[in-house]
């Protein structure tokens, strides 16, 4: 019961919380998973020379991105036994405080979600090309970069 | 040949463009980056990786005449 | 703004996804979090000689399974740099796709995220005494054993 | 001195309640579980653990008088 259709990783705006419920509701008719894992990215309110950061303007090289995170969705079915696979990504505004990145994975076993979920997460940070403008609460912004 | 570049991020707050066609007579990806540099002084001291045909590439990449990007560093997540 | 007061572990019949899902839109207001990392252990319908699971009916011995809850809470805070934890275990009948555990960890960074999730669901395998009676669909049962 | 035992998932199946008081006389864990072998023939196939005051102990360890438990493998998650 693989699920490796492409889907589309990025929404306009901020993850909400009802669309994770939705999404965990969805895999409840999946009975061969015993193990859900999540990883919820979120906007920080970092105070940088005294101005925190009001939002995050993502924007992204889309075509590249999408082929990039289908690539980590194919290595990521190679390596590990997963059920499902779903990965969420925001473009434009997300306001500190609100979901930016969702990445869910399914299998029988919990051991295999942990690794699968860690992998995912670093290859996106390291190979996916999206932009992070922080804008802080006056309009000055700076532009974030992973570490 | 004509080739396209792309512009993201800081990098295109640098060229004030998101996106622009250049024509090309040269055969490698830095000599499209000297002339990038001699147009956009200031891409000098801005740090980015050249993506063609969207993979990274080296300077010392052929250009094959597809889409060039500019892209700064990542942020995703 | 660490939140180390114990809180109820135990809920009656299966976790829902709205539940979850609330529990996620109250960590909106926690700026400083940047990284949530959630584990969700869901009903197999395992067959077993021919048999599907249908349920698993859990019990605890509660006193014992608290203060085991309790201490893999104070040790996760004191191991990892998190800024909230909450642990959810489902008594009595969840059935086969339904949620019977979910842990909930936040934290500034990512990293640390991944190893504390990890920890807590190991040492709830290892150490917190609950057990599951796993209901055929015929009303036979055998009891379940982690592994 | 009377102490209280609490039995869980395929123990109380065993012994067809959840708990009950026995009177005690001797010392270790060990003694007790000799008593409740003899009342419940079935117990030597079982794998479980005891624990008193809501800590697992070991068949040496000494008889407090608190409440003991005898729990059978732990199935959380």
């Amino acid at each position: 019961m693989t699920d490796k259709k492409p889907k589309s990783v990025f929404k306009q705006g901020a993850i909400s919380s009802e669309f994770i419920g939705e999404s965990i509701a969805k895999h409840q008719t999946k009975t061969s998973i015993g193990a859900h894992n999540i990883f919820l990215g979120q906007v920080r309110a970092d105070v940088i020379d005294g101005k925190a950061v009001a939002a995050i303007e993502y924007t992204a090289y889309e075509d590249m991105a999408n082929q990039k995170f289908s690539e980590i969705r194919e290595a990521t079915f190679d390596k590990f036994e997963l059920t499902c696979m779903h990965i969420y990504h925001s473009l434009g505004i997300v306001k500190a405080g609100e979901i930016c990145l969702f990445v869910f994975v399914s299998s029988p076993r919990r051991k295999v979600v942990f690794e699968a979920l860690e992998y995912i997460v670093e290859e996106i940070k390291a190979h996916v090309p999206v932009f992070g403008k922080e804008i802080f609460e006056d309009d000055s912004h700076q532009w974030k970069v992973n570490n | 040949m004509r080739i396209t570049i792309k512009y993201f991020g800081l990098i295109a707050e640098v060229t004030q463009c998101e996106e622009e066609t250049i024509q090309f007579s040269g055969h490698l990806i830095s000599e499209v980056l000297e002339i990038l540099h001699s147009k956009y002084t200031e891409l000098k001291n801005k740090n980015f990786q050249v993506a063609q045909n969207q993979e990274l590439v080296f300077l010392e990449t052929r250009v094959t005449g597809q889409e060039l990007a500019l892209l700064p560093p990542f942020a995703g997540g």
